[in-house]
């Protein structure tokens, strides 16, 4: 994805297309932590997470990107079998 | 692994600028699970405008028009006949604006859009405040709750007016199809979107988005606010075809709006007459939704 | 004559959208004029977002200030959520005779390596919670950092921060209070003088 | 070249159709209707391909207007004096998001009092919004600029949108014979606009978003930029507009007997023919005076003013507008470009015409001769009335 060095490589005008790189797990300060044990694979945190911060593995299990999770705690409230606790960042 | 219950590929991509919790972020990511890529949509000023990112950057993987706060759905217009110029057949216009953009400044633009039958889905994410500007009251703000400019006070009580009916006004305009989602519910979200996708003509949803730090609540509590709107009848799910009304989700018996209120901050000043005030207005609704649906 | 020595002190507060950066800089706008002096705050406006970096500045002079714009050599950093101190350049500018004032539990010589300064820190994110000042996801530590700004001398008393905060802060007025004197004790400063 | 007695409206909307323009956002307001009506007559009839967008504000109109041409479509619009104002907010925008729309502006004056008539107070309170203004004379220059128009906001080192003006009443309903091109000759001068591509459904990009103060200057500099070249891709158009059909109307400020002239009056719009005439009458009684037409406002030429300050040292200027708390935009503009100048003529500014008053020859043989023997202010409202004679309306 061409970025803009110069003036000169901007588009005439604000067309934006570059992929977003803004790290926005620096804005928590929880995080969100999952206890594979008591995991059932149920996707629910994936599916509630606002933002698409948690992808699942090969084996249907939640990962949490922390380049993206803001820590909202959506994802351990709704946690049916309470899998998921959050820990305070350092 | 449990089966997936909404379509997997993500079209919102991570980094946006949400505050955490945002209701509006699951909004667009299940609006464009129903419909898929072949999109172009145009957005006003509002959250989203922040939230998109700032050049050069984007989140979606659709295209997206940034357009002035009362034109939404002039600009979907537009996209309309360009496209239809142009040949591109299938693509889906989309507006996605906020209550504000929608039910106040935007209205006639919507009103004129739906009146010309421009064929597209004009989605209104409803936080129910100026949320992009710090939480000032919209016409679309509920009736007591707090904002900066429905401060409580000895002359504030709220918002003194009831939440405008925006889908009673599109539905005066026959529209082809409408709908409430509810972020809380992604499956009934989801279908409705791939419904709407599949109709011609104008469309409209209106999309439930709890917003945390407008609401006053903790972020984790988003879509459990988001279930007990409905189940509280403060927000009912519901369908309309052209004049026909079918609700989505009933209960046997509705919770008592107070369940919903005590977790928000916005509300927190209300006294019990306020609180049975609202409940009137909000039953008074629900009486009259049903009715709706009886016509048939 | 003496040629008119630069009085005015410039300071930049770093913090995250929802922790009170900006209202620290109008309090210390205050407080400096309960003293008679001249202040000019001003924040700088991005995406303010819960946990978003929100930038803002003070200017503090004896006379009326000369110029409307922003703070680029600062001679004092307040920075408010440790994180930021990892996130971005909060230092970018700070003159080499400047000081740094961080809210961390660390002691200060564990940030040498992010500026060659003076340095100082406080643990405001504790002091905070003690007084129940937001909570355990966003302390409100702008008034404790206030308050160990004061201790760092030159720019305002505590007695002036104290009363500015009586005057102007919307809740929690005692606590607010309790916390800035609390931090102008607990601040820590580098051992070592620097050149 | 098929000869037709059309009015200023009906050449707007022929252009239109020979422009095979794809979308039209349409909104009435007298005195512009004509032209949307025409338009729709155009596109029910199978003569014009275009998607007709029934808005239901002029507001909406241009919103419309930008969404369609930043999808990649042709798009013409039109307006006059209160929905013109309306657009405001959205001219800034079709600038800053170089979309390359083209308008008829029917010129009227801005209540109130509320009049219908004419008078150039719309387009000039636009002029700052990055829109080229051209005014026009005749349903003549009014197809043949509009096609102009297109081919200079469409050109890549322009894109912008670019308004063909015409006065109310005095050309916009004002039938006349005028050369209509061929559909073949538009079609060999004004090739079809190749889609943008800034939007391409399916594919991530955003367009109009928001930039910081680390870049907005940068955004706004190449607008500019942009602006500053219209003159020479215009002279471009306008020459091979001249190739195909024979015809141009003589560029930004074409020049009409003023060589040796001792005084030289500067009109815009319709008072130009009739100052031409007066200008041919004066010269048979010896009186030498001349005209120039100002054609292009936006960009302002300011060569050729200062090419006119240098032949002739009495100007004066026709505004059919006024700045309050300052003077005649034109006048304003000439003035300003004369600052650098080493020539310094007399600059006197007359204010006429305004809400539809008629410009007489009379009115402008008065201007020539306050010229001439340089009495009178510098900013003069020509035939101010003190008794007031309301026309019955019955």
């Amino acid at each position: 994805m061409k970025s803009y060095e110069t003036v000169e490589d901007l588009p005439d005008g604000p067309l934006a297309a570059l992929e977003a790189v803004v790290n926005t797990g620096s804005w928590r300060t929880f995080r969100p932590v999952i206890d594979r044990a008591a995991c059932t694979k149920c996707n629910v945190c994936w599916k509630f997470c606002p933002d698409v911060a948690i992808s699942l593995d090969g084996e249907g299990f939640p990962v949490v990107s922390l380049e993206a999770c803001k820590g909202c705690g959506i994802c351990a409230e709704e946690c049916k079998p309470g899998a998921i606790t959050l820990v305070a960042e350092e | 692994m449990a089966r997936l219950t909404i379509p997997e590929p993500e079209l919102m991509r991570s980094g946006h600028a949400a505050c955490p919790g945002c209701g509006s972020t699951l909004g667009m990511r299940y609006l464009l699970k129903g419909l898929g890529s072949d999109v172009v949509m145009t957005i006003p000023a509002c959250c989203w405008t922040v939230i998109g990112l700032p050049f050069p950057y984007t989140v979606l993987n659709v295209p997206m028009l940034d357009t002035a706060f009362e034109t939404t759905a002039a600009s979907m217009s537009g996209l309309r006949a360009a496209a239809d110029a142009l040949g591109m057949k299938d693509v889906t216009v989309v507006g996605w604006a906020g209550d504000g953009g929608t039910a106040d400044i935007g209205l006639q633009a919507l009103s004129g859009m739906l009146e010309r039958r421009t064929d597209g889905i004009y989605v209104m994410y409803d936080n129910e405040a100026y949320m992009n500007t710090g939480i000032q009251r919209s016409g679309a703000t509920p009736f007591g709750a707090w904002t900066t400019t429905t401060p409580i006070g000895v002359a504030g009580r709220g918002k003194a007016e009831p939440k405008k009916d925006i889908m009673g006004i599109v539905a005066a305009h026959q529209p082809a199809y409408a709908a409430t989602v509810n972020v809380a519910f992604p499956e009934d979200f989801v279908k409705k979107v791939q419904k709407a996708k599949g109709i011609h003509g104008p469309r409209f949803l209106h999309v439930l988005a709890p917003c945390p730090p407008g609401w006053r609540f903790p972020p984790e509590k988003s879509i459990d606010l988001g279930r007990l709107a409905t189940d509280t009848n403060m927000f009912p799910l519901f369908e309309i075809e052209g004049t026909t009304y079918k609700i989505t989700r009933k209960l046997g018996k509705a919770k008592p709006v107070s369940e919903y209120l005590k977790v928000q901050g916005r509300f927190a000043h209300m006294t019990p007459e306020e609180v049975a005030e609202l409940q009137a207005q909000v039953d008074a609704r629900w009486k009259r939704l049903l009715a709706l649906e009886a016509i048939g | 004559m003496e040629t008119a020595a630069r009085f005015v002190i410039e300071i930049r507060f770093h913090g995250r959208g929802g922790q009170g950066a900006v209202l620290a800089a109008e309090l210390l706008a205050q407080a400096a004029f309960l003293e008679g002096k001249h202040p000019q705050s001003f924040p700088f406006f991005g995406v303010e977002r819960r946990g978003a970096p929100v930038t803002a500045f003070s200017r503090i002079d004896d006379k009326p200030i000369a110029v409307r714009t922003s703070i680029t050599d600062p001679d004092l950093v307040v920075v408010l959520d440790p994180s930021l101190l990892k996130a971005i350049n909060v230092t970018g500018g700070l003159k080499r005779d400047g000081l740094l004032i961080a809210n961390s539990a660390k002691p200060p010589e564990e940030l040498e390596k992010v500026f060659g300064g003076r340095i100082a820190t406080v643990d405001a994110r504790e002091i905070a919670l003690a007084h129940g000042l937001g909570s355990k996801a966003t302390p409100i530590v702008n008034t404790a950092m206030l308050g160990a700004l004061a201790q760092a001398g030159g720019v305002v008393r505590l007695e002036s921060v104290l009363r500015a905060i009586e005057k102007f802060v919307p809740a929690k007025r005692a606590e607010n209070m309790a916390a800035a004197t609390d931090a102008a004790k607990a601040i820590r400063f580098l051992a070592k003088v620097v050149a | 070249m098929p000869q037709v007695v059309i009015s200023g409206n009906s050449a707007q909307a022929y252009a239109a159709k020979l422009a095979r323009v794809q979308v039209v956002p349409a909104y009435p307001i007298t005195p512009q209707t004509t032209i949307i009506e025409k338009i729709a007559d155009f596109v029910a009839s199978g003569e014009m391909k275009a998607q007709y967008v029934k808005v239901e504000s002029e507001h909406s109109a241009m919103a419309a207007g930008i969404s369609a041409a930043a999808l990649g479509a042709r798009v013409y619009t039109a307006s006059s004096s209160q929905g013109l104002l309306l657009m405001h907010e959205l001219l800034h925008w079709a600038s800053g998001a170089r979309t390359p729309i083209v308008m008829g502006v029917a010129n009227r004056a801005v209540a109130p009092p509320l009049s219908i008539w004419t008078d150039h107070t719309d387009t000039i309170s636009q002029r700052d919004t990055g829109w080229i203004q051209l005014y026009a004379e005749s349903g003549q220059e009014v197809v043949d600029t509009v096609l102009v128009a297109f081919r200079v906001a469409e050109h890549p080192e322009i894109l912008l949108p670019a308004m063909v003006a015409e006065d109310g009443f005095y050309l916009t309903h004002t039938v006349e014979p005028v050369d209509v091109p061929t559909q073949e000759q538009a079609d060999r001068f004004l090739p079809p606009r190749k889609t943008s591509g800034l939007l391409t459904p399916g594919v991530a990009g955003r367009y109009g978003s928001y930039i910081g103060p680390d870049l907005h200057m940068e955004f706004r500099a190449k607008v500019a930029e942009a602006m500053a070249r219209v003159p020479r891709i215009f002279a471009m158009a306008e020459e091979e507009y001249r190739r195909i059909t024979k015809r141009d109307h003589g560029g930004p400020m074409p020049l009409y007997r003023c060589d040796d002239a001792d005084a030289v009056l500067v009109t815009m719009g319709t008072a130009t023919t009739t100052a031409r005439s007066v200008v041919d009458a004066m010269r048979d009684k010896g009186e030498k005076v001349g005209l120039a037409k100002l054609r292009m406002f936006r960009p302002f030429p300011a060569d050729q003013v200062r090419e006119l300050a240098s032949i002739v040292d009495r100007i004066g200027i026709l505004d059919r507008s006024f700045t309050f708390g300052a003077t005649g935009a034109a006048h304003t503009e000439i003035a300003a470009t004369l600052y650098g100048s080493p020539h310094r003529p007399m600059l006197r500014d007359f204010i006429a015409g305004l809400g539809g008053r008629d410009i007489t020859p009379q009115t402008v043989t008065h201007m020539f001769e306050s010229l001439l023997n340089g009495r009178g202010p510098e900013i003069e409202w020509v035939g101010l009335k003190r008794r007031t004679e309301v026309i019955g309306y019955g």
